[in-house]
């Protein structure tokens, strides 16, 4: 197989706060290729836009940093680049990000022209005023924005929330990045939005060869855009693998929970399966498997060791010490 | 727009109403003014033709009743000292104290801004610390303080500012130092905490994302952010800078409002002190009313339909 | 790696404070001469420290002779009190009516709110310039003019906290669990604001110090006998250049005081509510 | 029929003060519905279409514009003093954000005891025992009685949301978005345990969602709204085996599905939902209606029977 | 000599008048302004004493017992516009100034029964009875223009005065500057400014007015703080002069509240023992003040021989004893806050605290000028009453006529006379002498008359307890300036002789 578009080695990203060492990413490995779309989902506080995060190298300034590992793209580690380096060189250019809340990742107090073309001026893609404004022009057609050399002057507030969304996607594929990373990109959408969004997210990747990291606490858009699928809980992945093999034959105990606790459109007045407890703190995880309090196939081993990783197929691995379907 | 230019100048005149009935009011009761009017050995006779003359017989209301007419003509009477009209007295003044005032603030915000960007920018560091340390400063020490100071050290000791006076740029720059450091502290406390909000918010990482350095990020998409909750106040403070102006003129002897206005509450020269003060009212209304407008122009979001 | 320090409590502040509200209680009891005991033969002594001074005056004596350590120690009660009273006063007056203001809404909102700007439109000194020459120029008059000055201040804060506050969900559930306004007003809002009016009432004093010594530069503050650190202030500007003590330690003294509360209040604000950075 | 609500209207005027400008949000423009005992009846539809809305009238914390609320047959626009207390002690209710619906700064203990005291005098004893009953109801300790709100994760200020609206045992919790902030571990916890309550108290429940697979597990009947108005309600069962409503058909086909082999269709719907101050003429869901005839643009559709206890309002959507 | 004037100069004031005109003028501090373009009949020359000025020459006649002042007034006098100064002038300012809606003072021309204009340059003052104060008033009268007056009116003079004084007006920017202008057709072609510009800054803040001095922005300063005088006096190419102004401080007493202690003498006389008034100049006032006994040197009545009461506070405590009062007895004792002369407030403070210490304890309180004003003045319509010690001051002028201060403070309150305006004495003995002084025109007799009250005053420590006479000092840069202090009544602040050196 060739090299892959990102690859994330053992990335422990820590979180230096007042009351202690947030651990919110710890040991995480994952790779995504060129064209793929990669999801990655898990509760809240599981360390996924801090992943995400960490690949940008946009941790919060004052506490975060990357403690370990290294995060390749195109060969080159990341994590070892200055900030200088990354503005200039990589973000926006090669690797760009739409971030959690998308309503509120425009200016509220500059045009949208302005904002769209920023990244053609960041990157000299584009020079002069009348070239940046036909780039912008150009991308925001492609996010199929109805006349958009009549918008560009126009402020984000004057857009709906749809389309807004669509303007931050737009700056995100403006220079034709290599990786794109949304982070919940959804979730505070209406459904007949999503639908939108999910639509625009598919195109993308079908027309360039776009690799992208979706982020997701809802499993059905992950169902719905993915080809494979990470499961991440207390700032580890658990179980990775093809879409189709997470949602059918989930190994991991915890990736089988998740797909009991929710109801499923069609099914009704069945009780859901609830998980008891609560995910462990980050500042101090257990030793062991982390989802061993919570966890019905739970031993003693479980408690006394973190799982290996295990490859159960092809591309299907598990950190589990009792991988394998549900006890019916 | 129009309708809500109506509304604010419909509570702008309220207020000024509001104001007249008050300084009219406590100023009546501090006394009668015929005492200082007239030389002790008048004739009672003439003191009471005085009285009727200036309408001082009247019940107060009735006399607050011909006041306001008056004012809105553009009559405060004549001042009781000085032998002139108060309303001249007060506008030949006015232009001084306003551009003081204005010269203060215009220091406050070119030491907020900065300072409040750096420290919010380098929160916790030493920068953060020096800014907050100075602009503390300015916030405990009486403004004739730091005036006196400031005319010993710059003045006296090595001759680099004229001491008084008006009219050149360098006379300007003591009396707005002193004037403008006060409200330094707190507007640099808005700055930091509205450009903390700001650098931690989604748009400022979707910059980052996609690759904007820190410089423009900061000076450019930041702080036109951050100075909406300054500009949104700056009308208050140049009503604590009208008020500082009080002080400040009597040590620079700038000819300002404040001074004549302090002298006149102390020679009981109402018809001074009554448009002195609704004056500067009616400025800081004004000043406010502007502020809210052109408040639109940084925020593109406000419409003043609402 | 502790790369963000905790923010320790204020020590230096708090003890400044500390020794500023002993030497209020304390007053003249605690001073080591009579703060009015004028000894025109000891006039001009400058600080212990410099040539020429003596330590039966640490910090030296003023015009008169009198002891400046003792003043600053009297005048000490002139700041406290009057910020006590500001702080009490106009706080909780202000406190009042902004809440009422946010919470009823309307006509009564709208009235009040008219009064704070009309409050706002009259430029604090120049009324309680008139105010004090209508009643005479002492300490008493100060007191009102500050509480008149600042009432607005707290009512203005209050209400935008309150108008945000009554909005919250808890405060909904209070009225569907059937409770009366009462109850609203002092189980659920009264006790959210108190934070922010002890972090307004410590971020006051300074505020009410410098006013002070303001009005008192101007001739209508505090008047002999008593005494106030903005008096000796302003008394001492007229032999600046032959006693730099005389005008520096009523100075420093107002200052370190202003600082203090000013970082005990920042402290506060941080530590009680740090999304509310802003006042 | 416990709660009826008939054509109940809410606008909120745009601008105040002075001059009162013209203009107003029609957050609810005209809805009728009924629940009665027992039942758990789900409000949907997009944000901003008046669901919350429609709950605090019920809860009374907003008057309605026009419209009635009946509630065991009283009118509750006419009630006041007793009447009311009686009607805050049978309704109570559950709000989206479990950290802002608890006041920070009081004790469980008080927090739950709120309801109780604001109705009734009870000795100490009595109501120690009842918080300690209710917080027994929804699976929490009765040493948390003691603790303050922030002591605890989401999932549990959500049971103490709930403990509180049982203390007084209510005939009936209108539960907005209850579990929308939660995880999605721990969401599961709390709808079994509402739906526990509901049955051992014979609870009903008026419960706004957006989260339409939760709604067709939970409820048994619908009202979906668009843009201040109910377009379709009926018994769960039908209206998501057989939506007659083209919005409701939409909103249903669009839900991404956990399974990657069944995904919706990308095309269901279009456009955005519009303004509630100026809204479409006719139907107002016209502009974004697949099926939308000139008819639509025009007149306002009927309120009509679409079957058994199932009714919408849509031109195309003629007899059962 | 009589070179044309050139060059300008800037010089800082103090304090600033509020009016520039003669028939208006109200305080002291309106001389500062007046004095420079306005003139008198006789002024005092710089050694105080007093010579014919627009007078040409005058006397005091008597016609049927009643008197008659007799006045040939200069010709060639020029007022800045061009007409020439006649008696008709005079006469104008005569019935200006006796209307009390007008002049503040028209209590001092009210013993003048008619103004005669015998020509041009020739005019008599009818009195209906004598009147001491007119003649040592400087004749009272200025010389303001009729017809200018007349055809502007009063706001317009006021706007630009026209006067016959060394220097015209250009323009004025009030609480800031006056802008002046050597007069070339000044008729005294021996004392004139020989410098052509002249502007007056006022800077009333000590040290912004010591500061502009030092950096050379004003060459010519007035009132020197107390505290820099020493300083200055050092300073190389500084040159200084001080002296003594015409106010006069004193402390008052409530004397006629029958209940107040003030009434007993000896505890005036207590109170005069127990203030160490010397120590107070020296420490206080860094020697700028000039201990003076009911009269100043070199006034009417001034009396070598009275020796101010000699600080004992034993002295006092034993005299306050035998008032009655062994423990002594507590006081109000109201104090000027407001900086109307150098370090009044700190003079107050320090007299109230002896006052203390001897057993008149005091209870301060501080004024401000319109409330110690207000406090002080008769005739009001009520209380406020003084009732117990005020710090206080009155303008003796200079050369000094101590009879309008006596008629003001020592003569007992008489509504609607003219008598007792400020006073809070009670003594039919005084009365009558102060009646006789004001008849008195004889400069002899005047000196003796006052001589006696001046004793009868200080034995009774009546109409206040006379403390000090402030002095000013001046200070010019001495390469640069060439100045010739003159003073005007009462007031040094004259620029009769300025002009640059080369
Ligand atoms: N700015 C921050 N300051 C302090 N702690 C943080 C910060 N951001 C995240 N954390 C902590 O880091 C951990 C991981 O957070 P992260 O945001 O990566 O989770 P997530 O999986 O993205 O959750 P969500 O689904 O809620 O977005 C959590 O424990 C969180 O509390
Ligand atoms: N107090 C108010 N003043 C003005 N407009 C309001 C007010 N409350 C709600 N609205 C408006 O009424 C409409 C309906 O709001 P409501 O909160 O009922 O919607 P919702 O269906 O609950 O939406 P969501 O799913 O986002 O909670 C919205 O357009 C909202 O902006
Ligand atoms: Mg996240
Ligand atoms: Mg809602």
């Amino acid at each position: 197989m060739s090299q892959p578009l990102l690859r994330v080695e053992n990335l422990r990203t820590h979180l230096f706060l007042k009351r202690g060492v947030v651990k919110a990413v710890d040991g995480v490995n994952l790779h995504v290729d060129a064209g793929e779309t990669l999801g990655l989902v898990g509760e809240s506080g599981s360390g996924k836009s801090m992943t995400s995060l960490s690949i940008l190298r946009l941790l919060p300034r004052q506490s975060g940093r990357i403690v370990e590992g290294h995060i390749w793209v195109d060969g080159v580690d990341l994590a070892s680049l200055s900030e200088e380096e990354m503005a200039r060189d990589w973000r926006g250019r090669r690797v760009s990000m739409v971030s959690q809340d998308p309503m509120t990742s425009l200016n509220p107090v500059f045009t949208v022209g302005d904002q769209v073309g920023a990244p053609f001026r960041y990157h000299g893609l584009a020079h002069g005023a009348r070239a940046v404004r036909e780039a912008a022009v150009k991308v925001l057609r492609r996010v199929r924005i109805p006349s958009p050399e009549k918008r560009l002057d126009d402020y984000p507030h004057q857009f709906s929330g749809g389309m807004r969304q669509r303007v931050v996607a737009a700056m995100a594929i403006a220079c034709a990045p290599r990786l794109l990373i949304a982070d919940e990109p959804t979730s505070n959408l209406d459904v007949t939005i999503q639908v939108q969004m999910i639509a625009l997210f598919r195109e993308l990747q079908r027309d360039s060869g776009l690799g992208i990291i979706l982020i997701t606490h809802d499993l059905g858009v992950a169902a719905s855009i993915c080809q494979r699928v990470a499961v991440m809980y207390a700032g580890r992945i658990v179980e990775v693998g093809d879409v189709r093999t997470i949602y059918r034959s989930p190994a991991h105990p915890y990736t089988q929970a998740l797909l009991n606790a929710i109801p499923h459109l069609g099914q009704r007045r069945r009780r859901l399966h609830a998980i008891a407890g609560q995910p462990p703190s980050l500042i101090d995880p257990p030793v062991g498997c982390r989802f061993a309090a919570r966890c019905s196939r739970r031993t003693a081993q479980c408690d006394a060791e973190y799982p290996p990783e295990v490859e159960l197929a092809s591309g299907h691995k598990v950190a589990c010490w009792r991988p394998g379907p549900e006890a019916a | 727009m129009l309708l809500y230019i109506l509304k604010r100048v419909g509570q702008g005149l309220i207020s000024i109403v509001g104001a007249s009935i008050v300084i009219f009011f406590v100023s009546r009761l501090s006394g009668d003014p015929i005492v200082l009017l007239l030389p002790t050995e008048a004739p009672p006779a003439v003191v009471e033709q005085v009285r009727r003359d200036m309408g001082l017989a009247e019940p107060l209301w009735r006399q607050y009743l011909i006041f306001a007419g008056n004012a809105l003509t553009g009559d405060f009477g004549n001042s009781y000292r000085w032998q002139a009209p108060a309303l001249s007295l007060v506008l030949d003044r006015l232009p001084a104290t306003i551009y003081l005032a204005l010269a203060a603030l215009l220091f406050s915000i070119l030491l907020s801004v900065p300072f409040g960007v750096l420290s919010a920018v380098y929160r916790g560091s030493w920068i953060d610390t020096l800014g907050k340390g100075f602009a503390m400063l300015g916030q405990a020490m009486p403004n004739f303080w730091v005036g006196l100071l400031l005319i010993l050290v710059l003045a006296i000791g090595f001759n680099l500012l004229p001491a008084y006076g008006y009219g050149t740029p360098a006379h300007i720059i003591m009396p707005a130092i002193a004037l403008g450091w006060y409200p330094v502290a707190a507007q640099t406390r808005i700055v930091r905490s509205a450009m903390l909000d700001v650098l931690d918010s989604d748009y400022i990482r979707m910059g980052r994302a996609v690759g904007a350095s820190e410089r423009v990020l900061i000076w450019k998409y930041a702080l036109r952010n951050a100075a909406i909750p300054l500009v949104t106040i700056l009308g208050v403070y140049f009503a604590a800078m009208l008020g500082g102006a009080f002080v400040v003129e009597t040590i620079f002897a700038w000819p300002g409002v404040g001074r004549t206005v302090v002298e006149a509450v102390f020679s009981r020269d109402f018809p001074v002190v009554q448009a002195g003060v609704l004056l500067t009212s009616i400025l800081f209304v004004t000043s406010n009313l502007l502020v809210d407008l052109s408040y639109g122009l940084i925020d593109p979001r406000i419409r003043y339909d609402r | 790696m502790a790369r963000l320090r905790g923010r320790g409590l204020p020590w230096l502040s708090m003890l400044m404070l500390a020794i500023v509200i002993v030497a209020a209680i304390g007053g003249e009891a605690l001073a080591p001469h009579d703060p009015n005991g004028l000894d025109l033969g000891a006039a001009f002594r400058p600080p212990a420290w410099a040539e020429k001074g003596s330590w039966a005056y640490p910090l030296g004596t003023d015009n008169l002779g009198r002891d400046i350590l003792s003043r600053i120690i009297a005048g000490a009660r002139v700041s406290v009190v009057s910020a006590l009273y500001a702080i009490v006063f106009a706080g909780s007056i202000g406190g009042l009516i902004g809440m009422i203001s946010g919470y009823f809404g309307g006509i009564v909102d709208a009235v009040i709110m008219r009064l704070v700007d009309i409050q706002l439109s009259i430029p604090a000194l120049a009324l309680a310039l008139v105010i004090a020459a209508v009643f005479g120029a002492d300490f008493g008059t100060v007191i009102v003019v500050i509480i008149v000055t600042y009432w607005t201040w707290y009512a203005r804060i209050v209400r935008g906290e309150i108008l945000s506050l009554k909005e919250r969900e808890y405060v909904a559930l209070a009225k569907v669990a059937g409770c009366g306004t009462g109850t609203i007003f002092f189980r659920h809002l009264l006790p959210n604001i108190m934070n922010t009016l002890l972090v307004l009432s410590t971020l006051q004093v300074g505020q009410v110090i410098i006013f002070e010594a303001s009005l008192s530069f101007l001739g209508l503050g505090i008047q002999a006998p008593d005494v106030s650190w903005g008096l000796m202030l302003s008394d001492a500007r007229n032999y600046l250049t032959n006693a730099w003590w005389a005008i520096t330690m009523p100075g420093i003294a107002i200052m370190l005081t202003c600082l203090s509360a000013n970082m005990v209040g920042d402290w506060l604000r941080d530590t009680l509510d740090p999304k509310r950075r802003q006042l | 029929m416990l709660l009826e609500v008939r054509d109940l209207k809410k606008h909120f005027p745009v601008g105040s003060g002075l001059l009162r400008a013209s203009g107003a949000v029609r957050a609810v423009d005209g809805v009728s519905f009924s629940v009665d005992v027992g039942e758990t009846f789900a409000l949907v539809g997009e944000s901003g279409c008046g669901k919350t809305t429609i709950a605090r009238m019920v809860l009374m914390l907003e008057r309605p514009t026009a419209g009635a609320i009946l509630f065991d047959g009283k009118d509750l626009a006419g009630m006041s003093g007793a009447g009311l207390k009686a009607y805050r002690r049978q309704v109570q209710a559950v709000f989206q954000d479990p950290y802002a619906s608890l006041n920070p700064r009081l004790r469980v203990r008080t927090i739950i005891a709120e309801p109780i005291l604001a109705h009734e005098r009870s000795g100490r004893a009595a109501l120690r025992r009842r918080v300690e009953e209710v917080l027994d109801v929804v699976g929490l300790p009765a040493a948390a009685a003691d603790l303050f709100p922030h002591e605890f994760s989401g999932g549990q200020r959500q049971r103490i949301a709930i403990a509180r609206a049982l203390a007084v045992n209510p005939r009936c919790i209108v539960l907005d978005e209850p579990i929308s902030a939660l995880d999605v571990s721990i969401r599961a916890q709390v709808l079994n345990l509402l739906a526990d309550i509901q049955e051992r108290f014979r609870l009903t429940y008026l419960i706004i969602a957006h989260d339409l697979a939760l709604v067709e597990h939970f409820s048994t009947r619908v009202g979906v709204m668009y843009l201040g108005n109910m377009v379709e309600a009926g018994p769960t069962d039908a209206v998501f085996d057989r939506p007659r409503h083209p919005y409701t058909q939409a909103l249903l086909a669009s839900v991404p599905r956990p399974d990657p082999d069944h995904q919706p269709p990308l095309d269901a719907i279009r456009g955005e939902i519009a303004s509630a101050m100026a809204p479409p003429s006719g139907c107002k869901f016209h502009p974004r209606c697949p099926r939308a005839i000139d008819r639509c643009a025009v007149e306002v559709p009927a309120w009509r029977s679409l079957g058994r206890d199932h009714a919408g309002a849509c031109h195309l959507a003629e007899g059962a | 000599q009589s070179a044309p004037a050139r060059g300008s100069l800037t010089v800082a004031f103090a304090a600033e008048p509020t009016v520039m005109d003669p028939l208006k003028y109200s305080a002291g501090v309106d001389h500062y302004f007046m004095g420079q373009m306005f003139e008198q009949l006789v002024r005092p020359d710089p050694t105080l004493r007093s010579v014919n000025w627009l007078a040409e020459s005058w006397k005091v006649i008597e016609d049927n017992g009643k008197p008659i002042i007799d006045i040939h007034i200069r010709k060639g006098v020029k007022f800045h516009n061009g007409d020439p100064l006649t008696s008709a002038d005079f006469e104008f300012t005569f019935s200006k100034l006796r209307d009390p809606k007008i002049s503040r003072w028209s209590h001092l021309q009210a013993s003048v029964e008619r103004f005669e204009i015998v020509d041009d340059h020739h005019f008599r003052l009818h009195f209906k009875e004598g009147d001491g104060s007119y003649i040592s008033g400087q004749l009272q009268l200025w010389a303001v223009p009729k017809a200018y007056y007349e055809r502007v009116g009063e706001e317009g003079f006021a706007k630009a005065p026209v006067g016959t004084g060394p220097w015209k007006f250009v323009s004025r920017v009030v609480k800031d500057e006056l802008k002046l202008e050597a007069f070339d057709d000044y008729w005294n072609k021996e004392h004139r400014p020989t410098v052509k510009n002249l502007t007056i800054k006022i800077i009333p803040e000590d040290l912004t007015r010591v500061a502009a001095f030092k950096t050379g922005a004003v060459d010519w300063v007035d009132a020197v703080p107390l505290a820099m005088v020493e300083e200055f006096k050092k300073m190389p190419g500084v040159k200084t002069v001080s002296v003594v102004s015409g106010n006069n401080l004193f402390l008052d007493f409530n004397t006629d509240q029958p209940n107040s202690p003030f009434r007993d003498v000896r505890v005036r006389q207590a109170a005069a023992h127990a203030i160490d008034v010397n120590a107070i100049i020296k420490s206080v006032l860094f020697g700028q003040g000039e201990r003076y006994v009911e009269v100043g040197k070199g006034g009417i009545g001034y009396d070598p021989e009275l020796k101010p009461y000699p600080f004992d506070p034993k002295k006092a405590r034993e005299l306050l004893r035998q008032a009655g009062h062994p423990n002594g007895f507590e006081t109000p004792c109201y104090n000027l806050t407001t900086p109307r002369e150098p370090n009044v407030k700190e003079v107050g403070e320090a007299m109230f605290a002896y006052l203390t210490a001897a057993g008149i304890r005091c209870k301060v309180q501080g004024l401000e000028y319109g409330a110690w004003i207000n406090l002080m003045r008769r005739g009001r319509n009520g209380p406020p009453e003084m009732d117990g010690v005020i710090s206080m001051m009155w303008s003796q002028n200079l050369p000094g006529d101590p009879g309008t201060a006596w008629a003001g403070h020592l003569h007992s309150f008489v509504p609607g006379k003219g008598w007792g305006s400020y006073s809070f004495a009670q003594d039919a003995e005084a009365d009558a002498m102060v009646e006789q002084l004001k008849l008195t025109m004889d400069p002899q007799k005047r000196d003796e008359l006052a001589r006696k009250i001046a004793r009868y005053k200080h034995e009774k420590v009546l109409g206040g307890l006379t403390t000090y006479r402030p002095m000013i000092t001046l200070a010019w840069r001495d390469a640069k300036v060439d100045f010739k202090p003159w003073p005007y009544p009462g007031y040094w602040r004259g620029f009769q002789e300025i002009g640059l050196k080369q």
